[in-house]
């Protein structure tokens, strides 16, 4: 069984992302499942960074717990990553550096990156040197390698091409002659890559968007979410949509409210400082009972709080923020097929509620890359909810209602340039009609009612949980920990040591009803989250109780858990 | 709508605006304006804000969205992308405009986004009562400033041309007929329209009544002389200390951002029957994402 | 025992609001405990407005559950509030006008207001006139009376004087001659009003800032708050302070931290829609550590909501709103007295905890104006929490660590212009000394420890709750309801249903070591608020458990509970 | 600080910035104009926003407050009314200043607080990797605009002289002589200046270089013509298609807002030891709230 974890690490720069990028998809051209890992500085250059891909035979979704080959480009590298390596693991060094020492049973080879790299033209390749070394050690095909890279610089001369081609041959020529002995004997299997794609959550949270029929899309830079931006104002042209960077996030999420109550599928993506930004506007769409899909990408807070880095610290924020009441609907995908999915799903719920809808991701979700099959874009399907058909609307006319007292809560949507009618909509309190300063307690408390009844009906549409194994302790989690819980699950259970995992899928309305029956059958509950406070955890006590036998598995120094981090802080090796 | 339109059709709630408000003024023209320019009533989306002016969505007869505070223009921005064949016009107050929504309006000019913008500027916060607003006159005592404002007043011509303006006039509810032209032009104005409107309020601002304005204001457009081509001008104008103007202070032709935009569809997006019809991109697609 | 509700009502622009602030200070002056309320349209003239007053000898903290004398200077408040009269209360109409009828045993008495108004020399005087009546028939002094009416009128001309008071006597000589059958015996107590003041909750915020050392007030004008800024306008300068209205609530908040980072006491006031625009900036005060006072007087949300009406539904966004994780303490006073203590409280916990401190108040507590005994302004402590005073600076010098990891959480404080140390202050993630751009781990995981650990000092300087009364029912509440609730309380114990009252005093950090042992001695739990959702509820939920018997007596239609409302709701007449 | 203060008294951590970046010279005529003024570091306050530009206070060793993105100036305001003797300067970058915090500077500018603000001003967001900011040019491809801006860039100078700026000045990273000599001059001036600073960043802007702006740049301050007293110059000079200036453009004397308060405390608040002491008060409110 195949399951490799190679890390290339040294300054923003050196050309290490470009590296990390080019290996993963050489192991899956392979046919290898991919999962990488980045680690960067909030430095644009000179900032050490590293690029970590785990390639295996089966299907991972976490970083792995130890590492198997580690090319340092410089020293910092080798003292931060080295200690990670597992017992028989590689660490290779640039030659001529101070020699590095190795914890744990690994191995230091010096490799002359940078001479061969000179002889071919430049230290620049040294990085691609490095990737033929690595393709000879971890039996992963030359061919594979050698295309994968000259694709990487279609775009440049004939003379890049073959002289990062020729980098990739030198590396493994080296590999062949000095470090054979070292050279791992599984090789990644050959099995075909086809219908297969390797991408980033936010890529996926990207083509949910546009399979949902997305068409504008607004949004302010920030890291992690900025790749959505650029993607949507890459792509969005060619279906006859635009993507508008405005002048602050307020701005961002009123466009979206625009667009939608104009009856156009939108959508904005930010981190915390936007999504705080957002608070007040998000209670227009609120009150004004209009669409809005808002994708929050979490990064580590409070403030700027740390940029490069992973949290899962806005969460109740997702829930409970902005003042007034109003339904709200926070979806949680924990896997790259989910973010796809789930960000499709949005747009269907934002028009069937006519309420925002925010799709709750993490830095190390949207940022992570793994192999996928080709995601079922044209699978999608498309609900924009009860809407009035313009016949309805010259018929209706005055006697329309654009906020009718129904029992769903949900009135029937019409959109200006509709014929025959005329609404209001507004962020005032109004009445059935959308009329405003309507003084009348009765009508009050009714149209409150009315919206917060509205999302009652959610699980007829979106799953609230899902849940996996057996047993009376309960792992309970959302987003990108899932990859590594299910890891750690599955290693449990072969030890005998059996775990119920369940994923929540939808925070709210928060799924009591899924939620209470499996807390009450578990002996124990363990929260597994990214935040320090257990902000899941309150949901679930303050929803169903047990307080007694919930618990919480929690970090919150900026990194993703590791299947181990959960195997042991699951079931404490007693 | 064979017949020819008037005011009446574009008439809905009675508005409860103080008596002698010059809100009155500003809806009338906007009723006028658009019946002139034989827009369907249906066709057209006024967006407001929060405040005694944002209340003019419940009075004109099309479709309103009564916004938050200060973010007419985003939303207004984002209608009419979502649907070019529509008429967006935003109205605000000058709390509203220039205050807490400033930096939206520089933006939207900067955009040149094809929205008419008409300020209703009192100069004070009528609806909270009337506090300091960022047009009260430097000096005056405002229930927030007992003791007289400490600072210069923002001046939205001058800001506007600064910004970029391709349409920027001044109007005054004191002269309905001359308002109702400009507001007409600026619906006309395929780009990014502000119309900065005199309104006195009689309640809260007792000292700059209409008697007040009348004596105060230069007509421009009487003003055989004015180029409102002339950029140049339009700053000096904009610029005197002594002189404070209404009418058609300048225009510029420009492309709006709907037809800037890069492969902007061409007919309204609100039209579209959604669905997954992506071979235009899934090639794209497969490229960047096949390893 | 005398307790009565007199209620005046019109039109914005008829003197209603002036006639009902005169009725209430001429009964506090009388020696009357007075308790008011205002109903008034988001319209700023010709807008229905009525202001009512009740007069006891007992303190009274609550709207009266029934009316005894309505003046309806039109007929919209003779429907409206005629049927909240009394059996045997007075609808005292504008002869004239179409005769009313009256509910449930009250009588109708039509009075020549205007008529009256005209001999005097015009119809504005009518509200004056209808003092006078009411003078009579609810057995309130005649010069007290007319001295209250000339006093308002003090800056006005010796002409108008004498119209007002003259219009007061012939208020009250019509009242004599034809009305005196209707007069109450029981009269207002002419016990000595010497030493207390009438006066609202936003007043009472407004001195305890002042008495606290508050220099600096920023903020943007909102309904129900727009009253503490004007406050600060015309009185902070008078003590070498500044009031400045900025350009929105960002700005606000923002001059408060940077005032705050400089060692200057200052807050900010604002509604529902300005704490929502807050939502990024408090984040900023909790990573930074900075001292900032907030008020948030809530109103109906979401969105614009209903800026003239009452409601208590911010609450879980002042505790859980900005994304990350960082300490802040939520006050919530429930009285003018607390209004008072707990704002200067306030800026001694932001400058202890260094954090954000939000004094969460209501409309209805903001507005209502009552009675107390002059506030204790020179027995406020000022408290400035841990200092490096300038000695120790240049001692420490380098040395210094602004966010030194103690024991505490808490670190010695300096600010600019102290000589010999320098540091910086930070929304990004930062170690010990402020520096930023640290990628450790642990350190990290340290700071966000720390920053969390400091709040859990906070009952050694903040009451958490406040219990009354025994019995297996408890209701908990917070704010303005408070007061219907100790009304109502009262009544069930005089009729043998005894039920115990908790007040919450700081809902977060939430006060679990009180809460908890209540809600597991009740046989019942009636959490009382002015929300839809129970957000209060959620947090005991939450917190302490107790779901089984945790139930919710809420009202959301705009108007704050009348003690009645709490007795029919606490203890339903079985 | 008996001996004289050079730029090295006001150097803190080593900065970060990519080679080449032009933040350097930003923090460095920062530095030297400090010491010129002979302003001992503890009476400095430096705010900063989020940015590359940002983290100048991180190697600025005065005080600092790196504040939230685009908030730097109501912060700074704060700190300058809460001590008026320190010398309170703001940094910001273009996309702090002029996009998401823009409202912010043109209320400062109308309230002339006296804060300095140097704006380094790339045309990128470089802290989030290259993406369009409000001074990009119309037209210049980047991550997030791929198939070219089309928006028109803000022109800050434009909106400050609109705004009312008392102390307006251009500099740039390209001559650090020249920018040193405006950053000096705004300390000293009492009320708001704002110093725009053309600072390249060479990893996300290859077009803009600094040999591509010395072609363009023209330098007021050798034009011994220019004067900077003239507000109608300071406009057509600002307002040029053709030309782009460096150098002082205009400077104003008016009185800065701790000036213009009302009974505003002469020390500052910070030196105040607080206690109840009211009685300047509680005659004014024993008659408010005595019945
Ligand atoms: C975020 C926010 N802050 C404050 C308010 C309170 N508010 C309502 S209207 C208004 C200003 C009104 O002034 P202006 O925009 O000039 O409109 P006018 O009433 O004068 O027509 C304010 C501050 C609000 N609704 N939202
Ligand atoms: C509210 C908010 N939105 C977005 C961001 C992400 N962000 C960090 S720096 C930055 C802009 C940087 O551009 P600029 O201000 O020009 O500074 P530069 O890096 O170019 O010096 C952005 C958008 C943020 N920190 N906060
Ligand atoms: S308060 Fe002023 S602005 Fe508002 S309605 Fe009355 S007159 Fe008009
Ligand atoms: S990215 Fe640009 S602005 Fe940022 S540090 Fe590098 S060169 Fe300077
Ligand atoms: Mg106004
Ligand atoms: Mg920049």
């Amino acid at each position: 069984m195949l399951d490799v974890a190679w890390l290339i690490g040294g300054k923003t720069g050196e050309g290490v992302d470009s590296a990390g990028e080019i290996f993963a998809r050489a192991a899956a051209r392979a046919g290898a499942n991919v999962h990488t890992f980045r680690l960067f500085a909030p430095i644009i250059k000179g900032g050490p960074t590293s690029y970590e891909v785990r390639a295996a035979d089966a299907p991972v979704h976490a970083r792995a717990d130890g590492l198997d080959c580690v090319i340092a480009l410089d020293d910092e590298t080798a003292v931060r990553h080295g200690p990670a390596l597992r017992p028989g693991g590689l660490l290779l060094t640039d030659a001529g550096r101070p020699a590095a020492t190795a914890a744990n049973g690994a191995v230091v080879c010096p490799v002359p990156f940078t001479a061969l790299a000179r002889d071919l033209g430049g230290p620049i390749v040294k990085n691609i040197v490095a990737l033929g070394v690595s393709a000879r050690l971890l039996g992963l095909d030359a061919a594979v390698m050698r295309e994968t890279v000259r694709r990487r610089f279609d775009d440049k001369s004939a003379r890049v091409q073959e002289q990062n081609t020729a980098a990739v041959d030198a590396g493994w020529r080296h590999a062949e002659t000095h470090l054979a002995g070292h050279a791992r004997a599984a090789g990644v299997p050959r099995t075909a890559a086809a219908g297969r794609w390797l991408l980033s959550g936010n890529d996926a949270i990207a083509l949910g968007a546009l399979a949902a029929g997305c068409r504008l899309y607004a949004s302010y830079p920030i890291t992690p979410a900025s790749d959505i931006l650029e993607w949507m104002a890459a792509h969005l042209p060619a279906v006859g949509g635009a993507a508008i960077q405005t002048e602050d996030e307020i701005a961002a999420l009123g466009l979206v409210i625009g667009a939608g109550y104009a009856g156009v599928r939108a959508m904005t993506a930010t981190s915390g400082p936007g999504l705080s930004l957002m608070t007040e506007t998000m209670g227009l769409a609120g009150m004004a009972e209009i669409p809005a899909v808002i994708v929050a990408a979490q990064r580590p807070g409070p403030s700027a709080g740390m940029p490069t880095k992973h949290e899962q610290s806005d969460l109740l924020h997702m829930v409970y923020a902005s003042h007034g009441e109003f339904p709200r609907i926070v979806l949680t995908p924990g896997t790259l097929e989910e973010c796809f999915a789930d960000t499709a799903l949005a747009f269907n719920l934002a028009e069937r509620f006519q309420c925002p809808v925010i799709v709750a991701a993490d830095q190390d979700l949207v940022l992570a890359r793994s192999t996928a099959s080709r995601l079922p874009l044209d699978a999608v399907r498309i609900d924009r909810g009860e809407r009035l058909t313009d016949a309805e609307a010259v018929r209706r006319g005055d006697t329309y209602e654009r906020y009718a007292l129904t029992a769903s809560g949900v009135s029937p949507r019409a959109v200006p340039g509709q014929a025959g009618i005329r609404f209001l909509s507004s962020g005032d309190a109004h009445d059935y009609r959308g009329v405003i300063d309507v003084e009348d307690p009765e009508v009050r408390r009714a149209m409150v009612d009315k919206r917060l009844r509205k999302t009652r009906d959610v699980w007829r549409y979106a799953a609230g949980t899902a849940a996996e194994g057996e047993g009376d302790v309960l792992v309970i989690s959302l987003g990108s920990p899932c990859g590594p819980i299910r890891e750690a699950a599955a290693r449990l259970r072969r030890n005998g040591r059996p775990v119920r995992f369940l994923q929540i899928r939808c925070l709210w309305p928060f799924p009591s009803h899924e939620i209470g029956p499996e807390v009450a059958r578990a002996r124990r509950v363990v929260v597994v989250e990214h935040n320090a406070t257990g902000q899941v955890a309150s949901l679930v006590r303050g929803h169903v109780g047990g307080h007694e036998k919930v618990t919480g598995l929690r970090r919150y120094d900026g990194l993703p858990f590791r299947p181990a981090d959960i195997e042991a802080g699951v079931w404490p090796p007693s | 709508m064979a017949t020819v339109l008037t005011h009446k059709d574009f008439a809905a709630e009675r508005a409860t605006w103080c008596p002698g408000c010059g809100d009155f003024a500003v809806l009338r023209a906007l009723q006028e304006a658009c019946a002139r320019r034989g827009l369907a009533p249906h066709r057209i989306v006024l967006v407001s804000g929060i405040g005694c002016s944002g209340k003019i969505t419940s009075y004109m007869g099309t479709y309103g969205f009564h916004t938050h505070h200060g973010r007419t223009l985003p939303v207004a921005t984002g209608i009419k992308l979502a649907n070019r064949d529509l008429t967006v016009i935003a109205a605000a107050g000058d709390g509203d405009a220039y205050g807490i929504g400033l930096n939206h309006l520089i933006h939207a000019v900067r955009r040149d986004v094809d929205v008419t913008y008409v300020v209703m500027d009192n100069g004070v916060y009528g609806n909270t009562k009337g506090q300091t607003s960022p047009t009260t006159a430097a000096g005056a005592t405002t229930p927030s400033s007992p003791l007289g404002a400490v600072d210069e007043p923002v001046h939205p011509l001058r800001l506007a041309l600064a910004a970029g303006a391709t349409y920027l006039a001044q109007g005054s509810s004191g002269d309905p007929a001359q308002l109702t032209r400009l507001v007409e032009q600026g619906i006309a104005h395929r780009g990014f329209a502000l119309i900065n409107v005199i309104s006195p309020c009689p309640t809260y601002d007792r000292g700059r009544t209409y008697a007040w304005w009348r004596e105060r204001l230069t007509n421009i457009d009487q003003n055989a002389g004015h180029d409102a081509g002339d950029p140049r001008r339009a700053w000096e104008i904009a610029a005197s200390r002594d002189t404070e103007v209404v009418g058609l202070l300048y225009r510029a032709p420009r492309r709006a951002l709907d037809e800037r935009l890069p492969g902007f569809a061409a007919s309204p997006l609100a039209g579209e029957t959604l669905g997954p019809d992506l071979d235009r991109v899934r090639r794209i697609l497969d490229e960047e994402y096949a390893p």
